[in-house]
């Protein structure tokens, strides 16, 4: 596919978008010069050629951003259940909004490392039991009040409590929190994390005014916030709008206002971008994906990331209690093809264990990937004298379907009957996913492997979703949350990963990337895999060209 | 007269009860709660819990519904399950949006339905009339997001002279609006106006059998009279009756519209209503849909009565 | 010459296979300036399609193949459409069977009248509004000023005809074309409505086509005669000719067919030899009506306090105008509406008031025949399973047994057996009729509820009917209660007469007792509204009657008094209205309800007919003064 | 018998004599019913798709569920060497096309849809699913529309007022509404559709038969078998049925094409047919993506669907809508 960027200085010549987007973000998470280079040689170019590519990809990071113009923006999904309480944002069009409204006290870079944000300095001690988080000074919320460590205490305190309808409760359930002064605040933990500062990185931890949660559910206004652009309008399920805070305290935002409003339909969504009465859409159709390559003045943003779709065989039941069966269904999948036709190249190859290279140094990436075996399936099916099973699905994610239909005509082949019971997304949370023998989940990208590990995988995690219950994974799991030491945390989890890989009931047949599209004069989006549109980063960071 | 007029009025508010029967148990039956629905993949049982205890849940059904139906009497629509806006914020904005659309398209298609229904039955067998019919015909025949899409792809995507969803930031001036509604006008036209159509030149067509419409003819009354006096004036019922139910739709009916078009509308929000569970604002739409409904019908029955002198004036 | 010349018409049908089936095959004839040509002939015989013919009209599905229509000498059928249409309504304009269809439900009458005039520009809507009250007056329609702002249901049938006439002479046609206008009504309104047309035909000058299959009609009205059959024409003539000599068998057939004026003695008297003791089925104190039923009174009271007695063997004959609620007196011995208070005795026996609760062999016995064979047969049977299902519901019959009994039934209304396997559509007006009545007589019955069905048949058919009746009635020796209109059919073939009126019973006795002197009031009337097959009946009538009983005048219900009260020519004012009439026997179970005691009704009558003489001579100097 | 009037004895004398004029039939026979041309084409096409929805999953080359190709929204005329043998085609031009195709053994008449399975096989699977679904459902839709609306008809009084209550209820909600809330509440699959819709078509069969009931009901004939004591199952099946079947008939198959566009709508929503399972509706939503760039995987579906319904609306209008135009026609 030759397609020229126009509006770019870079020729990244025959580069699909994903190469290119990987080209970029290695550079921007500080790859050498070198390392870009082999990267390109590994795609099949020319030394020549590559170093014409990152010279060009280098010269585009660092072009100054131009202040000024409006942006819409559509994600896929809202409803009048969109939150602006950061403690029960579920949606990207809540995490999207979020970042424009709000700030946390670290935000995490490409790499997803931490950052300083509303935390202007922030460390563990040695053995990661406690967290020193030392506050901005010069921080003031939209409103014109000062922000302070009381506004911390109040924002992490909606975390705890038997009514809080918190998303992420769970996640910092055995952390303390004490205000230390008036602009420092501690995190004392009853086991050690040596992940927390990334762990706050997550979305749903934004910093809001001292009582303004209360004062919104009693019907007053919205909650205060400290970010880049105050909100404007809101109307759940319908948009937003946010005009350039100006007062912010560091450089600031570059657009004077974003708006946001979802499209939910996919194809609308596409055709809005393609007639471009929206900027950026998120989650592009893969089916639509060439749609939008071959269109002038728009362009795909894909992102490797760690997100999955799985099938989940429960082990604590028939038939997934037969590892026989377990085995044999792992082995038919034809996992290139799933990437290459159900998600149109836009994807990994995944290997029945969540973590995949989008998580860095964690990954395990000696670990071979599960052959496709018929004849070996067939032999182990046979073994374990199961017949049939039925997968309760639903299109969690783009493609799921798809994906466990190709296993079905896989299984129709050597014989196996597998039944597929498709059922509404909406309900299938509550009476599909762990409620029913075979079922399939999608996950999205965590900050780190441990927590992805640890929350659908370790022992006694509420989400272990096939119920495994590996002894061995958790001790390595407490042990990976306390190491701090590079090379041996990588051992750990290479140790836990092949645990999963080998015994768990979780089919992950592959990795989704992050595909968006936006209108090729918006530069500047963040690669943080962690979301859509650059891990919802982009409000602070991108502008028009 | 009265009395027709106000038992249809009880009729229509038994419709709307019961109604609100169905729907509120219908809607019980539904696998999982506001709560299980909201925290989605991320429910533990304690923030289960905790959030139907908020949502007011964790009480039996019928004990909720009447609660509704008290509060519904008193005029207050209640509070959503999901984001714990009230009601009245979601829907008010919404049900603006939506008689705009629907009003905008009223006043255009009604009009030309009418027209060219009678144009077709005026000169029946023509080109006219066959190209009318056969048009019509096609246009009922295929599905509507079809249509829409085509529609879209032709006019927004390719010519890009209308934008592609209907999307108002606010403070657009009027050619603004209309310009940001074009295509679901369109397309809304396109839909209703062909069942229009067809359905006007039928009920014309119906009464043409009558003897008195051989007596015009008898009487040397012009082709345009004949319609548009003699015809017309009995066949005014069934074409109001048509009207109405096209303009229910026009409420109601157009999710698939609201969708393609990413437009605010009414249905869109009941449909993300029984998505997320949300009982009260299913409940609220659901009233205001068969409302409109039996209001628009009660209105073709006394414009029917009123057209009619045998009702009108009694012996 | 003419004023229009109908000459070699040829009108066709088509087939779905394209071949054509003749409808009208080469007619000729003409009308002159101001003679009333009338065209006569049963249903089928092409009269109506070769009237619209003059309008350069034929009703969807036929077209003309040949021959021309001159009206003052223009052919017609190959005229313009544009002036084909400004020919209707104003040169020649159509009067149509029903007014009550074809009257525009939705539009005023007055726009309806004037409507053709205004559009045609021969007169601007206030000369029309004008003209079509002279004529509303001329017609002598009540309240001419605000007729015009009335809707056409809030006017009686009667009426409608007339305004019909005011539509199509506002704009002064040439030529009329009136198409069977009297039919549908009663005896008494078809006199004042055919006094009416008489008299502005002549009025206004206009010359007249005349549709009817009623020769008796005709000779009041017609100067000269077409008979016609199957499409062609089989005899014309002035009208003395034909009604006095007609010369061809068809014509014939069609006179014998007329029904003759009611007199005593019509009847064929003798006894049946069934015994005259018991009565087969008796109504005893009926009141009945319609709604929610309060001590013994429905909402709306039909029928009040009759009784009633069918001896074996016997025909009872129910008269009376429609709405006297003759209907529902034999809707309530079949159980059809069940009396609001007393009793239908069978045999002796006091029967349920309901059907429901009836049972099969009562059922059985009491059989109702349906007044229009069309809507009473299912379309969707075959005749075969209409006359076998009561066979086998009644009898029990089955297989082979049930098909003897039904091609029984066949041969006895004297159809073929081949007629089992259609279907109704496939049959006659007549022969509907015919299976109507097998139906009835399939499971034996004792007695034959008989709802006018000869009323919507052709003259000649009807009385084809009649005679199959009396033939049934001679062999089975079943008891039919016949109701009718029409009093010279009862007549010819009832042993015993119930006059209805308002749903009481106003003279009751056998046939010969009730049709001579003394008469009530309303059977009087009644006998003298019956046509006379001779020119010159109308008028005769006309004098006699028009003061004798205000004929335009509805049948209204009253609880109290007497309900002919406001049409009776001796009615006693104070005493009448108020007070139920006693009934007065006279004779062998002849009774007459009337306050006047039957010497009274007698003399009445003697001086009613002096005040007549008057009057007739006024309408003579009338009649003159119009000629002049 | 003995005559002594004159005048019916002279009727009769004459009646004998003149056997030559015969009762004349009424009206020219009734007319039966018969397709203009643009009928019979109607009737042609929805017959072939009747015979395909038969026959289909033999006479397509491939299973509706199979993977043929690795490339979406293939042209026509696109091809497949053998099952897993793949060419790698950058682009499928026309020049590809030729170059590859030419002597290949498996050719996709119509092009691959987004998953690279043939559109033509999906397409012949397909009439038996949506045929099959949208004609069940509204058979269904009859059963209970006819039994319930002549049901109220008959026994009028409160059975009748609770049923039409009833009935005007559910058809006062949007039927994307009420599909939306069953199949969220049951999940979708084809029992599960049908009935769906059938329910919901139900109502508007209901109002038609109880209007038709009702007008049967005053008939003379009705009353006819009333009075002889006929029950209410007789009266039903033997009386009024028969006679309503033919306008319910015609409406049949307006009410078909509309269960068929419900359906299609539902998989708009994605509530549909659930894949694999080819379905006319679920064909267009899925494959609408390819739109864009000028791929027919839509398109053909639409036409499949478009000419079934066309053709029933064309044949239901030949049959119903002559009415009134005969005499509309002689207008000036």
């Amino acid at each position: 596919m030759t397609k020229k960027i126009e509006n770019t200085d870079v020729d990244y010549g025959d580069m699909t978008g994903a190469d290119r987007d990987l080209l970029t973000a290695a550079l921007k998470r500080g790859a050498t010069r070198r390392e870009a280079m082999q990267m390109m040689a590994a795609t099949g170019l020319s030394v020549a050629a590559a170093g014409a590519i990152v010279t060009s990809a280098e010269e585009a990071i660092a072009a100054t951003p131009v202040k000024g113009g409006s942006v819409k923006m559509a994600p896929s999904l809202h409803g009048p259940d969109d939150a602006i309480v950061p403690a029960q944002f579920t949606s990207t069009v809540d995490y999207t909004r979020g970042r424009c409204h709000y700030n946390s006290l670290v935000q995490l870079n490409d790499d997803i490392i931490p950052q300083p944000e509303l935390a202007q300095e922030f460390g563990a001690n040695a053995n990661a039991t406690e967290w020193t988080f030392k506050l901005r000074k010069d921080v003031t919320f939209h409103d014109g009040s000062k922000f302070d460590a009381d506004d911390v205490m109040y924002t992490m305190a909606q975390h705890y409590g038997d009514d809080s309808v918190s998303v992420v409760k769970s996640l910092v359930a055995g952390v303390e929190w004490k205000k230390v002064g008036q602009y420092e605040v501690k995190a004392i933990l009853e086991s050690p994390n040596s992940d927390l500062a990334t762990l706050l990185g997550e979305k749903q931890f934004k910093i809001m005014k001292e009582g303004s949660a209360e004062e919104f559910r009693s019907g007053g206004a919205l909650p205060t916030g400290t970010g880049p652009y105050a909100l404007e309008d809101f109307q759940p399920g319908v948009r937003s709008k946010h005009v350039r805070n100006k007062n912010y305290w560091r450089d600031g935002p570059n657009f004077d206002e974003v708006e946001i409003f979802a499209i939910t339909d996919p194809v609308a969504r596409v055709n809005a971008l393609l007639s471009r009465d929206v900027d950026m859409v998120a989650q592009v159709d893969p089916k639509a994906i060439k749609q939008v390559e071959s269109t002038d003045g728009v362009q795909i943003k894909s992102n490797a990331s760690g997100s999955y779709m799985g099938m989940c065989m429960m082990l604590d039941r028939e038939p997934g209690n037969n590892p026989d069966f377990v085995k044999g269904m792992k082995l038919l999948h034809r996992r290139d093809k799933i990437v290459k036709s159900i998600l149109k190249g836009q994807g990994t190859v995944g290997n029945d264990h969540p973590i995949n290279e989008a998580y860095g140094a964690d990954f395990c990436a000696d670990l071979a990937i599960q052959d496709y075996d018929p004849d070996q399936a067939k032999h182990y099916l046979q073994k374990s004298g199961v017949t049939g099973a039925e997968c309760v699905t639903a299109e969690v994610t783009p493609g799921m379907t798809d994906a466990v239909l190709m296993w079905q005509r896989e299984c129709s082949k050597i014989g196996f009957d597998l039944q597929v019971k498709k059922v509404p997304t909406d309900g299938y949370w509550g009476s599909g996913w762990m409620q029913t023998p075979v079922n399939v989940v999608t996950w999205n990208m965590r900050p780190t492997a441990t927590i992805m590990l640890d929350i659908a995988f370790a022992p006694t995690a509420p989400w272990n979703d096939t119920a495994w219950k590996n002894d061995r994974f958790g001790q390595l799991l407490t042990m990976a949350k306390a190491e701090t030491n590079a090379a041996k945390r990588h051992e750990i989890q290479c140790e836990m990963q092949t645990l999963a890989h080998e015994g768990s009931g979780m089919i992950i047949p592959a990795h989704m990337n992050v595909v968006d599209g936006h209108a090729s004069d918006i530069m500047g989006i963040p690669n943080l895999s962690l979301g859509i549109l650059g891990g919802c980063e982009w409000p602070e960071f991108a502008w028009r060209a | 007269m009265q009395a027709m007029v106000f038992r249809r009025i009880l009729i229509g508010f038994a419709t709307l009860w019961v109604v609100s029967i169905i729907v509120y148990f219908g809607l019980s039956v539904l696998p999982g709660d506001a709560a299980a629905i909201q925290l989605g993949q991320a429910a533990t049982e304690e923030s289960l819990a905790a959030l139907r205890a908020q949502l007011g849940l964790d009480r039996p059904a019928y004990v909720r519904y009447f609660e509704w139906l008290g509060n519904m009497s008193t005029g207050d629509l209640g509070i959503s399950n999901a984001g714990g806006a009230t009601i009245a914020s979601l829907i008010g904005f919404r049900l603006g949006n939506t008689l705009e659309l629907g009003g905008i398209v009223a006043v255009i298609s009604v009009p030309l339905s009418v027209f060219l229904g009678l144009a077709a039955a005026m000169y029946p067998g023509t080109w006219l009339d066959r190209a009318l019919t056969f048009g019509t015909m096609s246009l009922v025949a295929v599905p509507e997001f079809l249509i829409a899409t085509f529609l879209v792809l032709i006019f927004a995507v390719k010519l890009k002279w209308m934008p592609s969803i209907a999307y108002m930031s606010g403070g657009e001036t009027f050619w603004e609006w209309v310009h940001a509604l074009a295509m679901p006008i369109l397309v809304l036209v396109v839909v209703v106006s062909a069942q229009m159509i067809r359905m006007t030149r039928a009920g014309i067509l119906n009464v043409m059998n009558s003897p008195y419409i051989e007596m015009a003819i008898l009487k040397g009354v012009p082709r345009k009279r004949i319609i548009l006096r003699h015809a017309l004036f009995n066949a005014i019922g069934p074409i109001i009756n048509v009207i109405a139910l096209n303009l229910a739709y026009l409420v109601s009916g157009v999710v698939i519209v609201e969708t393609i078009f990413a437009y605010s509308g009414l249905a869109k929000l009941m449909i993300d209503g029984v998505q997320t569970r949300d009982f009260p604002l299913v409940q609220a739409c659901a009233m205001i849909f068969c409302g409109t409904y039996v209001v628009l019908l009660l209105i073709a029955d006394i414009a029917a009565i009123m057209s009619n002198p045998r009702l009108r004036n009694p012996k | 010459m003419a004023l229009l010349e109908v000459e070699n018409l040829k009108i066709e049908a088509r087939k779905d296979d394209g071949t054509p089936i003749p409808i009208v095959k080469g007619v000729s004839f003409e009308v002159k300036a101001g003679e009333v040509v009338a065209l006569i002939g049963e249903s089928g015989s092409g009269k109506t399609t070769i009237s619209l013919a003059s309008l350069a009209y034929t009703k969807p599905g036929l077209e003309f193949c040949g021959g021309e229509v001159r009206l003052h000498g223009e052919d017609l059928l190959t005229m313009e459409p544009l002036k084909q249409r400004d020919l209707r309504g104003q040169k020649v304009a159509y009067l149509a069977q029903s007014a009550a269809a074809t009257f525009n439900p939705a539009i005023t009458i007055g726009e309806q009248v004037t409507e053709s005039a205004v559009l045609h520009g021969i007169l601007t809507q206030e000369e029309a509004t004008k003209r079509a009250e002279e004529l509303y007056v001329a017609l002598e329609l009540p309240d001419p000023d605000r007729l015009g702002s009335r809707y056409p249901h809030q006017v009686s049938g009667g009426q409608l005809q007339r305004l019909m006439a005011a539509m199509a002479l506002v704009g002064k046609p040439d030529l009329l074309v009136l198409d069977e206008p009297t039919t549908a009504l009663d005896v008494t309104t078809q006199i004042e409505v055919l006094k009416a047309f008489k008299k502005v035909i002549r009025e206004q000058g206009s010359a007249a086509i005349y549709v009817t299959h009623d020769l008796a009609v005709v000779a009041q009205i017609a100067d000269h005669i077409v008979v016609l059959y199957s499409g062609e024409v089989q005899e014309q003539g002035p009208v003395d000719q034909i009604i006095n000599n007609p010369s061809h068998d068809y014509t014939r057939r069609l006179m014998a067919a007329v029904r003759p004026t009611p007199t005593a003695g019509m009847s064929d008297d003798d006894d049946h030899g069934h015994g005259r003791a018991e009565a087969a089925i008796a109504a005893r104190g009926i009141t009945a009506g319609y709604g929610g039923i309060v001590d013994g009174e429905p909402a709306i009271t039909i029928l009040r306090d009759i009784n009633v007695e069918v001896e074996r063997g016997d025909v009872v004959g129910v008269i009376g105008e429609s709405g006297c609620g003759k209907s529902t007196l034999a809707r309530v011995m079949a159980g059809l509406l069940p009396s609001a208070r007393g009793e239908i005795v069978l045999n002796g026996k006091t029967l349920e008031p309901a059907l429901e609760d009836r049972d099969r062999d009562e059922l059985r016995q009491v059989q109702f025949v349906f007044q229009m064979a069309d809507t009473a047969l299912n379309p969707r049977q075959y005749i075969g399973d209409i006359l076998g299902r009561p066979v086998e519901f009644y009898l029990g019959l089955k297989g082979e047994d049930k098909r003897r009994r039904v091609l029984e039934l066949l041969d006895m209304v004297e159809l073929p057996p081949a007629f089992a396997d259609r279907y109704p559509a496939e049959l006659s007006g007549g022969q509907k009729q015919r299976i109507n009545l097998a139906r009835a007589l399939a499971g034996n019955p004792e007695v034959l509820l008989c709802d006018e069905v000869t009323s919507a048949l052709d003259s000649i058919v009807g009385a084809n009917v009649i005679k199959l009746l009396t033939n049934l009635r001679n062999k089975t020796g079943v008891s039919f209660v016949f109701i009718s209109h029409d009093l010279s059919t009862v007549g010819s073939f009832a042993d015993k007469i119930v006059v209805l009126y308002a749903g009481r019973v106003v003279e009751q006795g056998p046939t010969d007792q009730v049709l001579s002197p003394p008469y009530h009031p309303y059977t009087r009337l009644l006998i003298t509204s019956v046509p006379e097959l001779r020119v010159g009946w109308l008028e005769d009538t006309m004098k006699t009657r028009e003061a004798a009983a205000g004929i335009a005048r509805g049948v209204e219900i009253t609880a109290v008094g007497c309900p002919f009260f406001n049409r009776c020519p001796i009615a006693i004012p104070g005493t009448c209205q108020l007070e139920t009439p006693p009934v007065r026997m006279h004779g062998d179970g002849h009774e007459i309800a009337c306050h006047h005691s039957l010497d009274e009704v007698e003399h009445s009558e003697a001086e009613t007919q002096k005040v007549l003489h008057g009057y007739e001579k006024a309408i003579v100097d009338d009649d003159s003064a119009i000629k002049a | 018998m003995s005559n002594t009037t004159e005048n019916p004895g002279a009727a009769e004398k004459v009646v004998d004599e003149i056997d030559k004029f015969a009762e004349l039939p009424d009206a020219p026979p009734k007319k039966t019913i018969k397709l203009s041309w643009t009928g019979k084409l109607a009737a042609a096409i929805v017959a072939a798709w009747v015979v395909v929805a038969f026959i289909g999953p033999w006479i397509a080359p491939f299973h509706e569920a199979e993977f043929i190709l690795d490339d979406s929204f293939v042209p026509a005329g696109g091809c497949a060497e053998m099952l897993d043998e793949l060419y790698d085609i950058e682009e499928w031009t026309p020049e590809a096309i030729t170059k590859y195709c030419s002597d290949a053994d498996v050719t996709l008449f119509l092009g691959s849809d987004y998953l690279g399975r043939d559109t033509f096989s999906r397409i012949l699977w397909g009439a038996r699913t949506t045929i099959g679904i949208s004609f069940v459902a509204t058979l269904f839709a009859y059963f209970m529309g006819i039994t319930l609306g002549i049901g109220a008809a008959v026994s009028g009084g409160y059975i009748d007022m609770v049923l039409s209550r009833v009935n005007e209820s559910i058809l006062s909600l949007p039927s994307i509404m009420l599909g939306l809330i069953v199949v969220a509440a049951l999940g979708s699959s084809i029992p599960i559709l049908i009935a769906t819709a059938s329910v919901i078509y139900a109502t508007s069969v209901f109002r038609i038969a109880r209007a038709l009931g009702q007008d049967i009901m005053v008939q003379d004939f009705v009353e006819a078998a009333h009075a002889r004591g006929e029950g209410l199952w007789w009266i039903i099946t033997r009386e009024v049925l028969p006679n309503a079947a033919m306008p319910l008939l015609t409406d049949f198959g307006l009410r078909l094409v509309f269960v068929i566009l419900f359906i299609s709508s539902l998989s708009f929503l994605g509530l549909g047919v659930q894949p694999p399972t080819a379905d006319w509706g679920s064909m267009v939503r899925e494959n609408m993506a390819g739109l864009g760039y000028g791929s027919y995987a839509s398109i053909w579906p639409a036409i499949a669907i478009g000419t079934l319904t066309i053709s029933i609306n064309l044949i239901v209008d030949d049959i119903s809508a002559k009415s009134g135009g005969s005499l509309a026609k002689k207008m000036v």
